[in-house]
């Protein structure tokens, strides 16, 4: 690819209630994009969460953020202990930027 | 024999298109607005009929009548955890459901009234509102008396008395008592008590759908499920339309204390076990609440519990 | 010349909004939640009126009504093929909806109705139920007689059957057929009667959103649609009203039996044909049904089929 | 002193519900049907009493209170540049917010006018769609004035034409005009007029729910917004009184002017700014509009400007 | 990336009303763990599908799971003819799994 | 993997409203594949886009695209200009598609 930039791609999975607080972290680290989708289902190791059960809300939500290596491995290190408390799971994985859109990694 | 009222057919079409496997879908967003509207409803049609009496007078038989709510859970408790062999866990919360009530039903109860001419003291509605309050807090204490880990009792009377269900039904209440105060009921009530009947079918469609899913649920402890999801709401029927009775209710009020000591959660109470006994299994007391007791409450118990409290109101006078 | 019901402009707005680009947007289940509304109110009011028939009595001739329906898709299909040059698929798809029924359209005929003070029987909801049935399956035949692959006979029928058009309006009709009977109408109409105009109107507005986006689809075979989407409605319509008075219907009856055979389905028979007819183009079925026959109806159609009713009720007098 | 109106203790209930941290949510596709009914009912109950009018005598009249109103944002922008010390486009944006309306306090105010058996002309709705275009128009002025990039003149025009709420309002003033002539009222306001109060009750729950969650956005200019919030639609209010006595205004003409000079916008503003001073933080605006100014006016306001219309009534007499 | 653990990450697209039966297969498998999405729309080999189409609601829905390649492995191979009746798309793909959530692969 | 072919996988974020001119730009491009969600939120180099948000309705839309190197290549290509206009990000990183549903790449 030219004109694109290697960088990490970090993929998480919470309670949609514990979004409001992951964000909060992350703006601390300074991440400067995310982008995020609620209302996501799944399994874990909780069970199963189902976001179109009438009697139980168990939304997970989604968030995806694009970062240069050396921040995501702040951003991996800062999360670790909490999501042991969170539960979920989070995946790191390459890719490229295509540059092109205003800078927000 | 009193007639079914035709609202509850529409329980019928919903289980009908469950079991059909009919691609009728009731969107999440109008069975949330129903239930909304149902709360408010309810307690506004309440608070509205309460502004006729003197509230110091019949809060003390009020709530005595809550108090003795908890009952229900303390006789469910036991029949659970030794004919029923359930944990301790899960007889805990089934008891919390059981001694909790259902809105819904309480308002099939006041549609049978309203279709037999009789009424109910408006102060019936906060009794249903605060025997929450006793009944999963008892239900809470079962499930986990001598068990490891803390409760979240915070949390959980948070959950209770802030929940959906509560706070609307009591802003209803609040409403109604001022507006039934300075006599402005008039526009609101073409919303909240002209289409009462109305809604309350819609939302007994997506009931009917609701629990022809989860009948399916409660296959292994099924036949004493169905015993029990049909005999403890008699029993706990009986003795409110006899409390009632004994209490000096009106005929319509008894019948409708017994709709509340018989009928059982499936909102509320589950929200509120899943923070306080998040290990028990919620699948089987709503699968119970909802596939049993509330069908056969809705249907048979309704008109039964308006012969018990003839039968009682018979006998005290 | 009748007066337009003020309830139709509300499609103008909606086309108005399209049209203007406005960013007025109908909820996606405020839409499901009208139709849901409608296609029971539909129901209910059709049953509570047959609760005055002897059922037996009218059966026989409703049922006629249903097969003599089957004409319509057998005679839109040559016309689709030869003169509007369609493929075996898609005319035998547009015929099943032209032979099918609008329940809006419907709707929109009885507010026409009651702007004119008359009335229709009650039964026409059924013969709007049924006629699917031959309609859809004439239509699948013909689109698929020859063809190779197996057509999903079962599938469709059960499409047809438990889709939540027939369902909501069958079930309204059993609930309304009931309250009848037993004399408990009141506080559900409250619901379903006194409000069918408002929540109509709310719809209609909707449809002129989602009519105005479809009317751009059909550019291709625009003018041989344009023409057969306003003059074989009328051509169906005088035969209903023609069948209407020869079977001895009311003004009103004989109406709304023009308006069944004239109007075309958008909902039900879309559903339908993607699972018998799927190589058929459901944006030309959809675009020539919503965009040109829908809004044709609604304002021409209906006073005109009143005073076709009028002419054999005339002739056959 | 006046009587509170019960439907806006329903704001106050969903204020509670905020602050007590309730799991009360109102699902969004309830709230946009609401306020889709409660626009096309405020406009459709217009146009009906219009219809009882000569437009033409009474079009100047309007024009002018239209004209007139783009003083307020005039009046608003310097004390907010002044003394709020605010940038250009914040204060321009606020400007405009407070020249604009807002529908939902119009609502309260007749709600208040029924409550005390006064009516208002019906014209009020046209004047309250239209003062949008030189309220906005002028804060657009004002925010942008010398500043450097184009503004986007036909974007805003666009948006504030088609926008849902303009668009709506006047399209119910149309069919209910139109019905009011052709005298086929009748069923559509089963739904339009006699269900405005409820639905405006759950409306207000949502607004309170909304308002509790903005207050705290407005922590650092909080003084000064309080301030400003409260005297500035008196004052507003005072010269709307004023005007609508001077113009021959009903009673609850002049008090409803005042209701529309005094109320703010926080829908229809904040989409308009967003195009037209994308620079402006739209959180202060609508924390002030929706956090203060809302329940002031309909709380307090209300009962003010109509001492307000009487007293400049008998001024005039 | 430290204490990360190399996965592979696999997403799938398929008609929402095949996730119910998806999901089956996964269990039979012995997965424990993946998150879906519903209302998805897009384009494939059947033409596009598109969640708010009010005549024709085709959705589609996301599945994604991160598990040890072995299970990856096992997972495609049960997969593969179903997919041919179910359509849509199937990637696999690496990633590395951050420690910290409770195990779930 | 067996049966598995190398292939990019594009990820765009962009608003909701430029979605149809994104997919308007993907056919010309003669894409035949695509997946998208709506009502994502996130941030950006433009602030924060909340979907629930009542009175400030900003969704982004997520759109996945597998599709063989050198299509990636004119996809990354064509879009960098509009990217600019457009905002949001474009991930491309490596992936394998599982053979078995119809081909649509
Ligand atoms: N291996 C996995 N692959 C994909 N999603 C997962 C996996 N494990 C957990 N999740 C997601 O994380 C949520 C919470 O997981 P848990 O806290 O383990 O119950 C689940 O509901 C899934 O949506
Ligand atoms: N190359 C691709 N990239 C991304 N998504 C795809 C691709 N091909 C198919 N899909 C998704 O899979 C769905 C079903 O595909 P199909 O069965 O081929 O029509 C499509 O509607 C897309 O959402
Ligand atoms: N580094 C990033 N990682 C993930 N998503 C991003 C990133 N940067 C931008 N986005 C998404 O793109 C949207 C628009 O970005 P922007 O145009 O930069 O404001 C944001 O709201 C995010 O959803
Ligand atoms: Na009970
Ligand atoms: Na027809
Ligand atoms: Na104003």
């Amino acid at each position: 690819m030219d004109s694109a930039i290697a960088m990490k791609r970090i993929e998480i999975v919470i309670d949609e209630e514990k979004l409001k607080e992951l964000i909060g972290i992350l703006n601390d680290l300074g991440v400067r994009g995310y982008t995020f989708i609620k209302s996501a289902g799944g399994l874990g190791s909780r069970g199963t969460r189902r976001p179109d059960d009438i009697f139980f809300e168990q939304n997970n939500a989604m968030l995806i953020l694009a970062c240069q290596e050396s921040q995501a491995q702040k951003v991996a290190t800062a999360l670790r202990p909490k999501l042991k408390e969170f539960g979920g799971m989070c995946l790191v994985s390459d890719c490229y930027w295509i540059e092109g859109p205003p800078v927000s990694y | 024999m009193s007639t079914i009222q035709p609202v509850v057919l529409f329980f019928v079409l919903g289980v009908l298109a469950g079991v059909m496997k009919s691609d009728l879908k009731i969107p999440e967003a109008l069975y949330k607005s129903l239930s909304i509207f149902l709360l408010i409803a309810i307690g506004f049609k309440g608070g509205v009929s309460m502004a006729k009496y003197e509230i110091m007078e019949v809060l003390p038989i009020a709530l005595s009548m809550v108090v003795l709510a908890a009952l229900v859970p303390l006789t469910a408790y036991p029949i659970l955890r030794k004919l029923g062999k359930f944990s301790q866990a899960d007889a805990g919360a089934i008891s919390a459901h059981y001694g909790s009530v259902s809105a819904v039903t309480f308002a099939v109860g006041i549609a049978f009234l309203e279709g037999v001419k009789e009424t109910s003291e408006g102060y019936m509605v906060l009794i249903m509102a605060l025997m929450e309050i006793p009944a999963l807090v008892t239900g809470t204490v079962l499930a986990r008396a001598g068990a490891k880990g803390t409760t979240q009792w915070g949390k959980l009377l948070h959950e209770i008395l802030t929940g959906t269900s509560i706070f609307l039904m009591v802003g209803g209440v609040i409403v109604g008592y001022y507006a039934g105060m300075v006599k402005l009921v008039s526009p609101l009530d073409k919303m909240f008590m002209d289409l009462f009947m109305g809604v309350l079918a819609l939302f007994l469609l997506e009931m009917g759908l609701l629990a022809s899913a989860r009948l399916q649920v409660i296959k292994a402890k099924g036949p004493f499920l169905i015993g029990f999801g049909i005999l403890f709401p008699l029993t706990a029927g009986a003795f409110g339309a006899f409390l009632g009775a004994a209490f000096g209710l009106s005929l319509g009020g008894a019948m409708m204390l017994a709709v509340l000591y018989a009928s059982c959660s499936y909102i509320a109470a589950p929200a509120a076990m899943r923070i306080a006994v998040p290990e028990a299994d919620p699948a089987v007391s709503i699968g119970a609440s909802l596939g049993i007791t509330f069908p056969f409450n809705i249907f048979v118990g309704v008109p039964i519990y308006y012969e018990m409290a003839k039968f009682f109101k018979g006998m005290v006078a």
